[in-house]
């Protein structure tokens, strides 16, 4: 093996790519090897500048500045056509698929063979069969894509890739909508790859995977590369360090909980989604104040829509929840009733719910107390009142730039979600909702928000967190919801909460209810 | 349009739409040359034409104030997310109401008919726009579809009832009887007599202040009350809306209702301070101008005042030089508007990038609301 | 102070190939006889009626002419301001000591093409074509069917409407369409009263082989052999009347109502519909213009109660 | 007997006020399933009724004529392509600055041309236009009600356009499933950055939809001026690119869905013709205005009621940039 990397030049070689977006310097200088029929692995924190690179290298971004060297050849890639035909395929972060196409359409789109489908179709279908027993890829190829579960929609990306002939692949975070069972499902399939002869570039920031499956590992900071090694030389938490740039908790900090009055009851609750399927099946379960109860589970399981319909956001079909002495379904509170009420929340999705990406950071302060007599005067908002309690809650919260007047979307990630979070948390609620607390946001700012957390379980109010991270639920909860398929098919205390028994309920393998 | 090179706000509310302004009228040069006239002397008649005179400026005015009212109306929906092309239709109802007002009081006093008056406007103006916005906000139906339907629907409505029910008498001409003397808009010349200054005596009217007025009230609303903030999320994001308990469908209703009233305000203009009757079709294409005024304004009031003073200017201008010039005809003014409207509107970019590229060097970051 | 005529067109235009087109060739055969150039202006929006007029005057117009009867008001204003300004207002009244008054009894003419087009079909069914359902075209309408009613009690007229917007002057297409429809429900003549929609009618008619009747200006010749009269209103006899009297110092303000007596308003023969108007018909025509003329037979005329 | 006439002569009329709304639909099926909404179908008609029948005047051919119509309507298509597509303006604006100023540019030209005010000369002489092709033994087929009279109404007796536009459904519907170009066409509408990252240029796709929708405008304009009437007359689309609008989203995007919203629409139309002056039962004699804006009314409540949220292509109206 390692003879053989020696002798073949790398698969993929980057030299000294930079890119900038605006003010942005996603790339500076990436320089790095990739070994051909190696999993190498490329971790940083969000916004370290990963998918930049990846899409430089695949043709959907261009550099400013570099050279990519594909088996040791110069080759210039300045569209998508010249990576595929230079052997390169990408799975994205967010997935390319058509939804209302049939997974075959999704497949051949861009290499029909003919102006005719009728006999691109069959020649596909026979080369897919192959690509299937090859790799023992299985998908039904007349299914349309929407209505497929998302593991599976991620093998489509791959068969597309496969199906293009690609010599190196690239998986962008391939693993965030996973179980951990389908993720491991998915390194068996790279590992059948890498035998195969192909060449795999796996981008995460998740250290478990790179310990479990990449063979060499290159870390990204701020656009450069800060370190590249070979993973068996290496540990957790180097990778950490070097990621973040200096010695980081991998453990969040907290007192034993102290569960005091139920404040929040949810019995027999339905919801269906815009579509009219029902996604949340009878589910019921208890808040109590000063605990933080985490509901896991693999994105789409109902989890979303269980939150918007505590959150007012969606009408459930049946169910109560009771709060405050009220039955919020029963009386049709909407969210800013909620809200008045004392149930505040931070949503998944903080771009396209949380705020008003074309408000300033002042008036996304306001997004749904807007009508509260703090920030009126009469007839007219009391603008004054506005940019103080912002500016406050700026200081508080340690919000960078500190400025009142600018735009939310020129805040970086980890800034705006703790704008959300001021704006929610501040007001002390009696319940607080928050889904994704940490999305898209670094280290440095999770830790901030972990603590805003704990500290408000602290002062005896109740947190519900939903997470598709693993670690964090494992963290922050006291107490731990596992949804599958829209139900709770699993509660377990923080004691006895395992990753592997969370990963079996979150897989839908029911055990018996404790 | 977070594009990450930014033009100064300045820049972008001024320079960008007279630069997109300035190639629109060299287009129409190109046009009018073709046509064999000079198109130096064009402009030059089109500019004096606009503004050489007091009778010129009056009538300028006069259409800018037409043109504020469904400016508005276009801006006020755009906020909320919602194309409303359907100002024309709703001016033509909300005139109706006025008109009603007028015919039945026009004997009382004026400070009394006024207030009825601007509230029959803005009521029969609303009421045109609230099914589309139920529609949409219920249904889901394409906003852009139904009111260009109510459009045709409004025009019928209105021939039906000037030829059937509300014709003056023994008179040829769809129309209705004059309204009562009492219910007229002051004139401005009128009311700057009044103050001993001179002015040439023109349709311009206190309508005029009445559209200003309506202006700055829309900018208060939008920016500075609890509901232009709710209206303005929903346009933004719904989504964000939703979760901050404002109701989209309620909010789309009453920005079609705001949109709809403000376009009836032409009414107040067109019949009752100049033609004093209703007729066939007054609101003559106004409806539509809107949608550039609002846009060449950057939907915003002070810029939509800018706009439609200069459109009122294309109007009276343009009417001048068919007036002087044989051979440019009354759609060559037309064909102006619609060069202006795509190099304003439509090809911004086209000239945002090089005034980028000219100005910013240094991009200022930090900026307020867009 | 020199002579200087100007006249302000309506909406559909100097070139509608109706009254206003008619009008405009009254200015032209004025302009080529005497010399004299006429200011015109088309208006584009209601306002622009008085402002144009205003500005003629200012500039120095010694007569006024205004088409149609949507300048009424107009005119009235700003013959009070002008009051040394002479205005010819055609097809309204404005009771002015500065206004002469045009009118035409366009239901004399259209109750000949009526009977025309009864005596011309063959099925006993004609049909009618309007622009807009206004008064002046239901003036047409009427006469049209009493003329057709007059020929023929048991003749069947269907009437049909173009649009509710200034756009169905305007629309050939859907002109066409009408026609086609009346065609199918067994119509073989058809008249029109709609502007350039008519020239859809008209070509509708030739295609499938009936007759049209033109309106406002002589049609005939846009199809010879297909076209069996037009309604016609001489409006530029009018026109160029104002304007010739003006200058010859003869205008007189006050009303004048031109019918078939004074050959305001007629039906058209000429060589191109020589050929479908036979003698007899016209034989018969003409009997019943010399009754209307001499005041024996009364064609009624619409009136907005 | 009666009825079955009158309902032949009605589908007869249907035919032909839904070609110019078919072909301006299947136009707009085009460019909006590529992701670009098409409001501009109004101005792209007009300016293709203008040049036609200029050139058809001018040549004396209604074949260049149609030519001509279809050059000018892909221009302007692509004119709107490089406003919206290139240069990532809004759709809807760009389209109502071209409708506004074809209706302009027409009349003016027209006059400078012509100096027939904003018309362009009577179309008379054989071959300038297209005229009613009558099968053989139509008017004797007449005769028999029925098939004759379906045979000589329905199929006989139509313009070249009319056959075409009919041809044209099956063959969109074939370009848009069966095709490869089909294939990129929905699927860029859908999902560009799907198309993008498969190697294919969203931009070329997009123009090449504007360019067929242009073509099919150009074929709806024609007809106006050169097949149904005579010649150009200022503003003589009157509102049709807006129903053809609707009647696609009321058809759903789909090609023969939309010709069934296309004939509803021209069969309300030639309904209404009919009913002018009809007293009905129950109601009577309903004012003309009010029947004239029935087809306006069936639009309203068919999207308000039947249609209920028509699911758009997903990505329409947004223009496309990587860098968002
Ligand atoms: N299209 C774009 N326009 C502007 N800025 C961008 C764009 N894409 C990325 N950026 C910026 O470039 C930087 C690097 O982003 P990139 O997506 O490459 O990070 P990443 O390492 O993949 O992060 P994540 O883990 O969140 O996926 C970020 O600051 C981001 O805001
Ligand atoms: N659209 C934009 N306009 C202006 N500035 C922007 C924009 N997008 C990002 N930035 C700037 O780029 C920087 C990087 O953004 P990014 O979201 O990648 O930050 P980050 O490194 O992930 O930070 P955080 O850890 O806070 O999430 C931010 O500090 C922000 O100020
Ligand atoms: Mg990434
Ligand atoms: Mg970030």
């Amino acid at each position: 093996m390692v003879e053989k990397i020696t002798v073949l030049p790398p698969a993929l070689e980057l030299r000294s790519i930079s890119k900038r977006f605006g003010a942005v310097q996603a790339n500076r200088a990436v320089s790095f090897q990739v070994a051909a029929g190696s999993v190498h692995g490329l971790i940083g924190e969000n916004g370290a500048g990963k998918s930049t690179v990846m899409n430089i290298v695949y043709g959907f971004h261009r550099a400013d500045d570099g050279e990519i060297l594909v088996n040791g050849r110069p080759v210039k890639i300045s569209s998508t056509q010249d990576a595929i035909a230079a052997g390169i395929g990408m799975v994205h972060q967010h997935f390319m698929l058509v939804e209302n196409f049939t997974v075959i359409e999704n497949v051949m789109l861009g290499v029909e063979g003919g102006p005719l489908l009728a006999e691109g179709i069959a020649k596909a279908r026979e080369a897919l069969a192959k690509l299937g027993k090859d790799y023992g890829l299985d998908v039904p190829l007349d299914a349309i894509v929407g209505s497929l579960p998302v593991g599976l929609q991620q093998r489509v990306e791959i068969m597309k890739a496969l199906h293009r002939g690609a010599q190196i692949l690239i998986l962008d975070e391939p693993t965030a909508v996973l179980t951990p069972q389908e993720a491991d499902q998915l390194f068996r399939l790279l590992g059948r790859l890498r035998e195969q002869g192909k060449t795999v570039l796996l981008v995460t920031h998740k250290l478990r995977e790179i310990m479990a499956i990449t063979d060499r590992v290159t870390v990204m900071r701020q656009g450069s590369v800060v370190a590249e090694v070979e993973t068996k030389d290496t540990s957790p938490r180097e990778l950490a360090e070097k990621m973040v740039g200096r010695s980081v908790l991998l453990q969040v900090q907290k007192g034993p909980a102290r569960p005091g009055a139920e404040l929040l009851t949810v019995s027999n609750l339905e919801v269906r989604d815009a579509q009219g399927v029902m996604r949340v099946k009878r589910v019921g379960f208890k808040l109590h104040g000063g605990e933080i109860v985490g509901i896991a589970g693999v994105a789409g399981n109902g989890q979303s829509e269980l939150l918007e319909a505590l959150a007012g956001m969606r009408a459930p079909v049946g169910g109560e929840i009771r709060f405050g002495g009220r039955d919020l379904v029963a009386e049709k509170i909407d969210p800013r009733g909620r809200r008045e009420l004392g149930l505040a929340h931070v949503p998944e999705d903080r771009l396209r719910v949380g705020v008003v990406t074309s408000f300033s950071a002042q008036e996304n302060l306001i997004l749904g107390y807007q009508d509260h007599e703090n920030f009126n005067r009469g007839l007219l908002m009391n603008n004054q009142a506005i940019l103080e309690d912002c500016a406050r809650k700026m200081a508080a919260y340690d919000v960078r730039p500190p400025q009142p007047g600018l735009r939310i979307a020129a805040f970086s990630g980890g800034n705006q979600q703790k704008l959300v979070v001021a704006r929610e948390v501040d007001r002390a609620p009696t319940v607080l909702l928050v889904g994704q607390p940490t999305r898209g946001v670094d280290i440095g700012a999770i830790e901030f928000i972990h603590q805003r957390l704990i500290g408000l379980r602290d002062a005896g109010k109740a947190v519900l967190v939903v997470s598709v991270e693993l670690d964090e639920i494992l963290g922050l909860a006291d107490r731990i919801l596992v949804m599958a398929g829209g139900e709770i098919v699993g509660e377990l205390s923080r004691a006895e909460a395992t990753e592997e028994k969370i990963g079996l309920l979150m897989a839908g393998v029911r055990e018996e209810k404790t | 349009m977070s594009t990450p090179k930014q033009l100064p706000r300045w820049a972008d509310l001024i320079l960008l739409p007279l630069v997109g302004l300035a190639a629109a009228l060299l287009l129409s040069c190109g046009v009018i040359a073709l046509l064999g006239e000079s198109p130096w002397q064009a402009m030059r008649l089109m500019v004096d034409g606009a503004f050489g005179s007091q009778e010129s400026i009056g009538y300028s005015l006069f259409y800018a104030t037409n043109f504020i009212f469904t400016g508005l109306a276009v801006a006020v929906a755009f906020h909320a997310g919602l194309f409303n092309i359907g100002g024309e239709g709703q001016a033509y109802i909300g005139g109706l109401g006025a008109g009603l007002v007028c015919l039945w009081l026009g004997h009382w006093p004026f400070w009394a008919v006024l207030p009825l008056a601007v509230m029959g406007a803005a009521g029969f103006g609303a009421a045109w726009a609230f099914l589309p916005g139920l529609l949409q906000a219920k249904r889901g139906s394409h906003i852009v579809i139904t009111t260009i339907m109510f459009n045709f629907i409004a025009s019928a409505l209105m021939t039906y009832l000037l030829v059937n029910v509300l014709i003056k008498p023994g008179q040829q001409s769809p129309e209705t009887r004059e309204f009562g003397s009492n219910s007229w808009m002051p004139f401005a010349h009128e009311i700057l007599a009044r103050v001993g200054l001179d002015f040439t005596a023109t349709p311009l009217n206190l309508a005029f202040v009445l559209a200003l007025g309506a202006a700055g009230l829309v900018w208060v609303f939008i920016w500075h009350t609890r509901w232009g903030y709710a209206l303005r999320v929903v346009g933004q994001s719904p989504e964000a809306a939703v979760y901050a308990g404002i109701s989209p469908s309620r909010i789309t209703i009453m920005a079609m209702l705001l949109s709809g009233a403000l376009a009836g305000g032409l009414g107040l203009n067109e019949l009752m301070g100049s033609q004093h009757r209703i007729l066939i079709d007054f609101p003559g294409g106004a409806g539509f101008v809107g949608i550039a005024v609002a846009l060449m304004g950057r939907n915003h009031p002070v810029g939509i005042v800018f706009s439609a003073i200069l459109f009122g200017a294309l109007y009276q201008g343009g009417s001048q030089l068919t007036f002087d010039m044989p051979r440019v005809n009354r759609d060559m003014v037309v064909v102006i508007q619609g060069l202006v409207i795509l190099s304003c509107g439509a090809l911004e970019n086209m000239f945002r990038q090089p005034l980028t590229a000219l100005l910013g060097r240094r991009r200022k970051s930090g900026e307020g609301r867009s | 102070k020199d002579f200087s005529p100007a006249i302000v067109y309506d909406f559909g235009g100097k070139f509608d190939r109706s009254f206003n087109q008619s009008a405009s060739e009254g200015a032209a055969r004025f302009t080529t006889e005497t010399g004299t150039a006429v200011r015109e202006f088309e208006i584009t929006n209601a306002a622009q009626r008085e402002q144009a007029m205003q500005q003629m005057a200012r500039r120095g117009a010694t007569i006024i002419v205004a088409i149609g009867f949507t300048q009424a008001s107009a005119v009235e204003k700003v013959a009070k301001q002008f009051p040394n300004v002479m205005f010819t207002i055609v097809d309204a009244v404005v009771d002015l000591p500065n206004v002469q008054s045009v009118n035409f009894r366009e239901q004399e003419s259209s109750f000949l093409c009526g009977m025309a087009a009864a005596l011309a079909s063959k099925t006993g069914k004609v049909g009618f074509i309007g622009g807009m359902d206004i008064p002046l075209i239901r003036k047409f309408a009427l006469g049209y069917v009493e003329g057709a009613k007059f020929v023929n009690p048991s003749a069947e007229v269907f009437q049909n409407m173009t649009g509710s917007t200034p756009a169905a002057w305007g629309d050939p297409t859907k002109g066409a369409e009408l026609a086609k429809s009346q065609f199918g429900r067994g119509a073989d003549v058809v008249f029109h009263a709609a502007g350039a929609t008519g020239i859809g009618v008209m070509q509708a008619a030739k295609d499938s082989g009936r007759l049209s009747i033109g309106c406002d200006s002589n049609q005939d010749y846009l199809h010879p052999g297909s076209v069996l009269t037009s309604a016609v209103k001489r409006v530029d006899v009018a026109t160029y009347k104002a304007f010739l009297d003006a200058k010859n110092g003869t205008w007189k303000p006050g009303q004048i109502v031109l019918g078939l007596a004074e050959q305001g308003v007629d039906y058209s023969y000429d060589e191109f519909n020589r050929a479908v108007l036979t003698p007899e018909m016209k034989q018969k025509i003409d009997a019943a213009k010399a009754d209307i003329i001499s005041g024996k037979l009364k064609v009624s005329e619409y009136k907005v109660q | 007997m009666e009825t079955y006439t009158l309902m032949v002569l009605l589908l007869a009329a249907t035919i032909r006020v839904a070609t110019p709304l078919l072909l301006a639909a299947l136009a707009g099926m085009f460019s909006e399933r590529a992701g670009v909404i098409d409001l501009g179908l109004e101005g792209k008609m007009l300016g293709a009724a203008f040049a036609a029948a200029t050139v058809a005047t001018v040549t004396g051919s209604a074949w260049l004529g149609l030519g001509a119509g279809m050059v000018t309507a892909i221009a302007l298509s692509l004119l709107l392509g490089f406003a919206c597509v290139t240069y990532r303006g809004n759709q809807v604006v760009a389209a109502m600055a071209v409708n506004i100023m074809v209706s302009g540019l027409g009349p003016t030209l027209a006059l400078a041309w012509f100096n027939l005010g904003g018309q362009t000369p009577q179309l008379d002489a054989a071959g300038q236009r297209f005229t009613a092709v009558v099968w053989p033994w139509s008017q004797s087929a007449r005769e028999t009600p029925f098939p004759g009279l379906l045979y000589a109404e329905l199929l006989s007796g139509h313009n070249l356009v009319v056959y075409l536009a009919a041809a044209l459904v099956p063959a969109a519907a074939w370009l848009l499933y069966r095709t490869r170009f089909g294939l990129r066409l929905r699927a860029v509408g859908e999902n560009p950055q799907a198309v993008d990252t498969a190697g294919i240029s969203v931009t070329g796709l997009r123009y090449q939809a504007m360019i067929i929708s242009g073509a099919l405008c150009g074929v709806a304009g024609s007809y106006l001026s050169i097949a149904a009437s005579s010649g150009f007359v200022r503003d003589m689309t009157a509102g049709k690119g807006y129903l053809a609008l609707a009647a696609l989203i009321f058809g759903k995007w789909r090609p023969y869905p939309t010709l069934a919203a296309c004939l509803l629409f021209a069969f309300t139309d030639a309904l209404a013709v009919r009913l002018q002056g009809v007293a009905l039962p129950l109601v009577g004699v309903i004012p003309v205005q009010f029947i004239l804006a029935l087809p306006y009314v069936l639009t309203v409540l068919l999207l308000a009621g039947f249609v209920g949220r028509a699911v758009a292509p997903r990505a329409i109206g947004v223009p496309y940039s990587k860098e968002k």
